[in-house]
Formats: C-alpha cells, structure tokens, sequence
C-alpha cells in the first residue's frame, strides 16, 4: 500500500485537517469529526445533516455550504459515523424548523442515523430521515440489505438543499427529498479494487482484461466479473441497467462520478459515449456533472447518476449553491 | 458459580484483546465480502472500552455492560457497533443493579441481548451475520446449563459451538449487511461479524474458567 | 493498461466530445481541437489563450470560460498542440485588443506558439506570450530546456483572466502575467508512473517503498528516486525545494493538485502536513485549492504550487469566474 | 545521379513506413527519458504526409518537401513535428521548383534545414537531439560525395554514418527537449528524436539505391 497519509490511524482527521485549512468558510469539529458551515442559516428553516463513512470525498464534508448540506458526519474509513456524532450535528445546525438526516442505505448507517433521531426525539428536535438507495446493480432487494446509496446522494443533497434555503418547512422538505431518492438510479463499474488504509490491500485484484460490474463505493466487488471492453462497451453496460430499472425519461441530470483514481480525460470520453445511449432512451441531459463527486477512495472506475427532472427541480439545481465541491451562482 | 463484575470485565479485556490479535483476520474476512474494516472497527472500539474499564469502573454488572455498549456505539461506526452495543446495553438492563448473575441469569440477559440485535438489525438466523453464532451459541449454553454443566463449563461448551457456528456461515448466501450486495458470491467466506462473536464467546469462556480456577 | 477509453488514437476528440456534451457554455471544434467560450468576450478586451498536451485534465479546456482562457489547443496526449491550432485560436478569439499566449516552457510548446505567434503577426494580430515554468525540480536551467511549466499556469490564466475581463491592454495584461510567471513555484511526487494510451505501459514503475520526487507532469521520471515516507516527511520534500528557491512570503494562493489518480482524501491530509511548513516559512495560504486541476493521467501523486500574491493580485483571484474546473463569485 | 521527384516521394513513403514499424520502439525510447509519445507523434504526422503524397501529387523537389514539411508542422505536435518540419521547409526553399537536385544541391538543401532546426530548436553539437544525427549525418553524406560515390552509394554511407551518431546519443547528458530534466540519468538511453533521424537517412539511401537500380 503506498497512499500520500501519516498513519491508517490519522487519515480521516488529518483530511479533516486539511478541509479546515483549505475552507475557512467551513468550521470543523475535529473531536466529533463534523463538519459545519461556519456561518449557520437563518432560523426557522429547515437544517439538512448528511454523513457517512469516510473514503467517499467530496462527499459528504465537500457539500457543505450554502444551498446545500448544513453538516456532515465523518465516520472512519467506509464505516458508517456513530449515532452520537449525527446526534451532536443534529442538535448543532437544528434552527427551530427541524432536521432531514439524508442517508446512504448501508445498515450500519441506517442504525446510526436511526438510533440518532430516536435520541433527537427525545431532545424534542423534529427529525425527518431519507435513504437513498438508488445503486440498480443491487436487484434482490428483498434478500438484501436494500439497494445501495450512491450518486443520487449529492444530486439530492443540492435540490433538497436549495428548498431548504428557500424556506420550506420539514414535510416539504422530506416529501421533496422522498421525490428524487425515488427517481434516481446510479450504477458503477470499476477496473481495480480499493485499498483501506487499516488493511493495506486492494479488497480485490483483477486481471487486465477483467471489471467488476455494478459496484457499490465500499471497495465491495460487483454483481459479476465481466471483461473489459471499449468505452462504448461500458458505456453501454452502466445504460442498460438504469433503463432496465424504470428510468424516467426526459430531462434530466447527469453525473458521471470518478471513483478515486479515475483520470477526467477518461471520465469525459465515458461521457461522450454515455449520452447517445441515454438519448437514444429519451433521456435527454440537460445539467451534467463530470469529475470526482462520489469516491471509493483509490478505486479506479466510474459511477454514473441519472436523474429525471422537471423544470420545478430544475429550478432549484440551478439556484445558487457554494460548497467546496459543488459552486455556482452565488456572488 | 456466578458470573461476577471482575469477570465481566476479564470477559471485556479478554475480548478486546482477542480483537486486537485478530484485527487483521476480521479485516480480511471483511474484504472478502464487505468493506475491509470489521477488524478495525471492532478494535477501536475494545481499546476504548478497555480505556473505560480501566479509568471509570463500575461497581454493578448492569453498569459495566452499559458503559461498554454505549463506548461501543460511540466509538465503531459500522453495523457491527450499534448491533454488539445493543446486545451489551440489553443485558446490562437485565443484570441491572446486580454484582452477581446466576447461569440462568446470564442465559436470560444474553437472549435479550440477542432479541435487541435482531430487532435492530432484522436478521433471521441463516441471513449470515452475528445472528448465526449468537442464537446457536446461546442456545448451546442454555442446554449444558439445564443438563448440569457449571456456568464455566457451559461457557467453554458454548464457546465451542460458536466456532461451528461461525464455520457454518461459510455456506450460507448473505441476506443483510454489506455482504447481501454479492448475493451467491458471499458463498464460501465466513461472516466477519461471525467471526468476531465467536471470540466473544471464547472470551465470556476463559474468563469464566479462570474465575472458577480461582474459586477453587 | 485499463483504461476507459475507445482507442489510444481516439481519446483526446472523445474527451473533447464529452466536454461539450456537459458544458454547453463552451463550444468546441472537434475537427481542429479547439476549445472556445461559445458566448465570446467583448469587442476591445485582451484574449487569453493557451494549450498543450492532453492528459493535464482540466487544464486547459477546462478553464475556458468567464474570467479566464477565451480558447484551448489540445494536443495529442502529453505533445504540444500544432502551431496551425495557435493561430486558429488565435485569430478566433481576437478581439481588436491583442491577444496573451500562455506557454508552458517545453520545447514543442515553446515551437508551436512562437511559430503560431510568427504567422498571427503577419496577420496583423498583437501577440504577447508568457512562458510559465514555475517547476522548481528542475535546478540546472542552463543546462536544461529550462524549468518546466506547471501548477502556476492555472493560477496565472485566473488572474491574468480577470484583469482581461476588467479592460486592461495588452502590456497590462501581459506585465502582470509576467510578474506572476516570476512569482510562482511549484514541486511535484510522483508514486507510480502515467500510462500513455499509445505507448500503454507506464512510464516508470517504482517499487512499494519508493517515490520519484521532483516530477513534471508527463509521466516523465522526477529529479531523483526517494524512498517512500509518511505525509509530513514528503509535504517537507514538497515544501523545501520551494521555499529554498527564493519563494516570497506573506500572503500566498496555495494549490494542491491531484496528478490523476489520487484520491481527495489524501489530498487533504497532504495539506493538512503542508500548511504549517508554510507558515513557519512565512508564507500564509489565504487562499486554497484542493484537488484535481493539473493532472499527469493516471499518475498517483500530487503537485504543489504557491504563489505569493498581494492586495491587488487577490482582488483579481476573487473576482468572479466561471469554467468547468472554477467557479465561484458569479450570478 | 541525381534525386528526382519520384525519389522524394519514394523517400518520405519509405521513412513513413519505417516510423510505422518502428513506432513501439520509438515512444519506448521516449518513454525512458521523455513523454512516451515520439513514435506516435511521428507515425501521424507520417501517415498524414503519405496521404497528401497520394492525393495533392506535387511536380517540383520543392513542392513535395514543402507540403511534407508543412503537413508535419500541423499534425504532430511537439518538438519533433516543428523540428523535422522545419528541416523539410527548408530543404524545400533551397530546392525550389527543381524536379531534379544534384548530390551537391542535395547537401546543401540539408544543411540549410539543419541550420533551420538548430535556430528554431538552440540546440548544439553534443545536446542529445535529432542534430547529433544530422549533423555528423550530413558530413559523411558530404564526404562521400566529395570523394567520388554516387549520391546513392554516398547516401548508404550516410545511413551507415546515422546509425552510429544516433548510438552516440547513448552516452550523452540531454541538454535540450524533455530529456534534458532527467540529468545525469539521460545517460545511457538512445535520443528517440536520433533514433528517428537515423531511419529518415535509411529511408533516403533506400529511396535512391531503388532509383538507382532502375536507372541502371
Ligand atoms: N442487519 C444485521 N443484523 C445483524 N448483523 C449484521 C447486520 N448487518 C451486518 N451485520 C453484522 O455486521 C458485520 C459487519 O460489521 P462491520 O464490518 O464492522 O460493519 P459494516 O458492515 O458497516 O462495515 C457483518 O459481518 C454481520 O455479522
Ligand atoms: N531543442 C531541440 N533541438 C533539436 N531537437 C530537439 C529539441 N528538443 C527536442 N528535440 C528532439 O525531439 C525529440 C522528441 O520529440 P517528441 O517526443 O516527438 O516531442 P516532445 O519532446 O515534445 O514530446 C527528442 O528526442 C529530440 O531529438
Ligand atoms: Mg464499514
Ligand atoms: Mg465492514
Ligand atoms: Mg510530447
Ligand atoms: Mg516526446
């Protein structure tokens, strides 16, 4: 394992570290490993707490802004944050209005997020929770742990984000959020595994002429070994699936996700391939998003997300937002 | 003989330490079919509750079990946290003020624990988690105590079932947890959460065994 | 080599097809390889335009756009683009005002825009050229093809950018990028080689206990191989090499880059090392950038760039912008 | 004898053939001490040039050099293409509207293209480039003319001569191009801009001994 980190032990606060040098517009809790918008909303609107295990950046700390998240929870390496951490952010950002917990279906995030609204309610904070699970590579659901949460996350922080900061109250919020984790669909592939910094080997290894199809963002392996292919080839085997899936048809946003170590001049010929197909479906991209969003910390490949939207969630998309990862419109 | 505060705490210490040897197995069974952090999450978690035993003991078995669970939930993060935090903080409720917990007592508090694991996490035995070694496991226990076993000899009996029950989730498809995600693909690798409830098992063991050689 | 590519011959129109699929505020010439703003700046205002290799991703097509580049050549991967695309460029996106060539100093780049910069002048085009070569790896410059260009050139398009947009002439224009070229310094690792398409090998591998140290950004070996060391020790071989170079003090913009395939999370924990090296140099980051913005393909390793700024230097930073790769401060 | 139109062409198709065959070996070279992307380069620029050979046929020595030279500077990128452009351009210039170049004018067309690479490119004797084999390159051309071969013969001599200059690079510290950040550790490796030189000067002694032959 060879990674630019002081220890396996450091890495998630040592990176927290450095979002706090790089952002003075954030304010970082290192001790509870959450981090903040230094300058909190108004009261009276609707706060919006993300969070999960770390190895996913920008996601969640790198959304944190105006527009978007007001705190993320930064759990160790892939592993889901404690219940006391969410609670601690909850109670932080909550500005009378209530709090939306937007989680990734993983159990270990479920519990924590879960046990922390319990506690919530009990501080009498109004708490509403949406999972995203929009990973299509998962299909038994019922003899599952539930589809995956990946791309659709960031795209859902920004839309339910920009509602919030426009005023809605915590029904509207989380019937919004409820809207877009039903409608996105996300599917990965990757060329190599990931390395944990606390194991120091790759989770898998495969051979040059082999990917692993329809990954998660946890270094797991996919649903299937397959060989690789040309870019169209793949571009067509991320399609597919999200087609497959009920994919509304329209406008819509797209993002094509890096997973770490993916080189953007890939990702854009991944793009230039994706769009026909999508098109072909009657998909029709009209917002697109090209680079590292969702991360599987070294792991070479690519997420892409789609999103059907109408000109209402298009509207809140395009309102400003300034986060570290995501930025625009706002001067 | 009786399980005791002191043996509640060797059980805890003997467990985290048996975490920290094994880190890097449960880490490996985790990448096999998880995310490669079983082995850390659980020994971070121990090393604080081992931290806590040493600078805030507790004088009830009630209050060493909840002190341990809720350092537990704090510190893992994972499903593995908030699942083996809720199986301690379920029995600490049922030793509660006790300084002393009969076989019977101990069987009760476990199978509670193991309702909380299950009704958190929706387990059904055969869904390859900690499940599969914590229901057989306590089963096991349960049986020598009612056919006469001492709670030590029990406990080593238990310990042993445990380790064939972790071996047996090797066959089983993954039906929660991360490994769910690989469907047949988990075939053939052991639970990691599986793994480490057996240790926990063999730690309540040597405790046990070393409090009735002291008695003695 | 696994790449997400059609063909080692095809990579570079597929990424360009993919930049104007995501960003129909630019407009691209497939056939010439020319990245254009499709809303082109005001009659009278100084033009900015650059280019190079492809493979630096999302330098430099990706800082088209308000603020900054007016056009981007892309060349083959890791070779300077032609001459004949210069001069197209050129002659597009001048305004009556003249137009700033930003060179990064490498033989072929050098060649390509002077000759370019010959041909404009017979066509009644004021040319400026600024040379960036701000890499400090390379000490002996006499007897060298010079000091590589590297990390300040994004630094430079954004300021150099923003006194364009604000109606500065040509000299203006061109003083004040000079004034940064002599100001900013930069010092790459490397972890692993860059695999080119068309040669599909890595450039150098090196074993699990080695950097190479002093890299530029085409995959070429660095200034010496060094053994492999925790963040804090490489963040000092990152910050030393600078500092000893007569780096100013004070204020200072910091860039951290990604060189492709390194993930955000270790990034951050480089800076986290960094910053503080600075600090007991004297040098204060007021402003940061994290992240992929001068890649190396799929090279694992990270490129560090400061550049000492003063008032008016970081007016022009702050003032709004509006690329794919940079954003912030507009409406 | 002299070089004819048909021999030019002959020439550029021969040198475009071998840069095609020889284009692992030539982005392996750069790889080493460069940006892996000579062979490449080259190859395109060289396909594109047998193309307009094909389609825009030209009727003077001039002409075909010129639209070589030009198709070069617009298709390869990096410091070759300008480089060996130039050197095309030049010996266009000086060959004008010939259809036929004697050896003396033939030697004089490269001389003045060398000069036009060392003004565009700064690079002396000795630097590690593609002048390390024209240079010497043209001499020995020279030489053997003086001392009586025919321009084909001279010119196998010449290639001969090219082979040897270009494994002279080996032992050279790169002063010029990327070569030159790597120091000291350049030693040892082949230039590739002298590798390609050399198969440029093969490819003119395959071109001449063939029209050679036929004129006999
Ligand atoms: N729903 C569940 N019910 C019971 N146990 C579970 C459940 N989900 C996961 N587990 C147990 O947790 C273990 C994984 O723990 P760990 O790796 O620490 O957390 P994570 O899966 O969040 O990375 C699994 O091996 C399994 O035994
Ligand atoms: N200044 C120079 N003068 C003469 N030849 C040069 C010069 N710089 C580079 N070269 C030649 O160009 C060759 C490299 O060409 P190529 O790899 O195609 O371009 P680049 O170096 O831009 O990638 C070198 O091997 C060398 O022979
Ligand atoms: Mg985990
Ligand atoms: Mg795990
Ligand atoms: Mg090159
Ligand atoms: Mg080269």
């Amino acid at each position: 394992m060879k990674k630019l980190i002081s220890s396996p032990e450091s890495v998630v606060v040592d990176a927290l570290r450095g979002m706090a040098a790089a952002h003075p517009e954030l304010s970082v809790d290192l001790t509870r490993r959450i981090v903040y918008r230094a300058q909190p909303k108004e009261h009276g609107t609707v706060a919006l707490v993300s969070g999960g295990g770390s190895g996913h950046e920008p996601l969640h700390a790198g959304f944190v802004g105006f527009g978007m998240l007001d705190a993320a929870c930064a759990g160790a390496v892939f592993t889901s944050p404690t219940p006391d951490q969410v609670l601690a952010a909850t109670r932080a950002v909550d500005r009378g209005a209530g709090v939306l917990h937007i989680v990734k279906n993983y159990t270990g995030d479920v519990l924590s997020f879960e046990l922390a609204a319990e506690l919530a309610a009990e501080a009498r904070i109004e708490v509403r929770t949406v999972v995203v699970a929009d990973d299509v590579a998962v299909t038994d659901s019922l003899y599952t742990a539930g589809r995956r949460g990946t791309g659709t996350t960031v795209l859902l922080e920004r839309i339910v984000g920009a509602a919030a900061e426009q005023g809605f109250d915590l029904d509207e919020v989380h019937a919004l959020a409820e809207r877009i984790a039903a409608a996105g669909r996300s599917m990965g592939i990757a060329l190599g595994g990931a390395t944990v910094p606390a194991a120091g080997r790759p989770t898998f290894t495969l051979g040059d002429d082999e990917i692993e199809w329809g990954v998660g963002i946890h270094g797991e392996p996919g649903r299937e070994r397959q060989p690789m292919g040309p870019a169209p080839d793949l571009a067509a085997r991320l399609v597919q699936p999200l087609v497959g899936d009920g994919l509304g048809t329209g406008d819509a946003i797209v993002m094509l996700s890096g997973l770490g170590a993916t080189p953007l001049i890939e990702l854009y010929g991944m793009l230039a391939a994706i769009t026909p197909l999508l098109e072909q479906h009657g998909v029709r991209p009209v917002r697109v998003l090209v680079g590292d969003y969702v991360t599987s910390l070294d792991m070479a490949g690519c997420l892409l997300t789609v999103l059907p939207v109408d000109a209402e969630l298009l509207s809140y998309w395009d309102s400003p937002v300034d986060t570290p990862a995501l930025r625009w419109g706002r001067s | 003989m009786t399980l005791t505060v002191a043996a509640t705490n060797d059980w805890l210490r003997r467990f985290a330490r048996s975490v920290d040897d094994n880190e890097q197995l449960l880490t490996d069974l985790d990448a096999a079919i998880g995310d490669a952090d079983h082995g850390s999450n659980l020994r971070r978690g121990m090393l604080a509750v081992v931290e806590q035993l040493a600078t805030e003991p507790a004088i009830t078995i009630g209050d060493t079990l909840r002190g341990a669970g809720m350092t537990l939930i704090s510190t893992v993060g994972g499903a593995s946290g908030v699942l083996f935090g809720t199986l301690l903080l379920r029995m600490a409720t049922l030793t509660g003020e006790r300084t002393t917990a009969t076989a019977t007592e101990v069987i009760a508090a476990l199978r509670d624990g193991l309702e909380g694991v299950r009704t958190r996490g929706h387990a059904e035995l055969g869904d390859k988690t900690m499940v599969d070694v914590l229901a057989p496991t306590i089963d096991a226990l349960d049986a020598a105590v009612t056919s006469g076993a001492s709670l030590a000899d029990a406990a080593s009996t238990a310990a042993i079932a445990a380790q064939a029950a972790r071996d047996a989730t090797t066959a089983l498809v993954a039906r929660k947890g991360r490994a769910s995600y690989l469907g047949d693909r988990s075939i053939g690798h052991v639970d990691p959460g599986a793994a480490s409830t057996a240790l926990l098992f063999a730690a309540l063991a040597g405790a046990l065994a070393e409090a009735a050689a002291v008695d003695a």
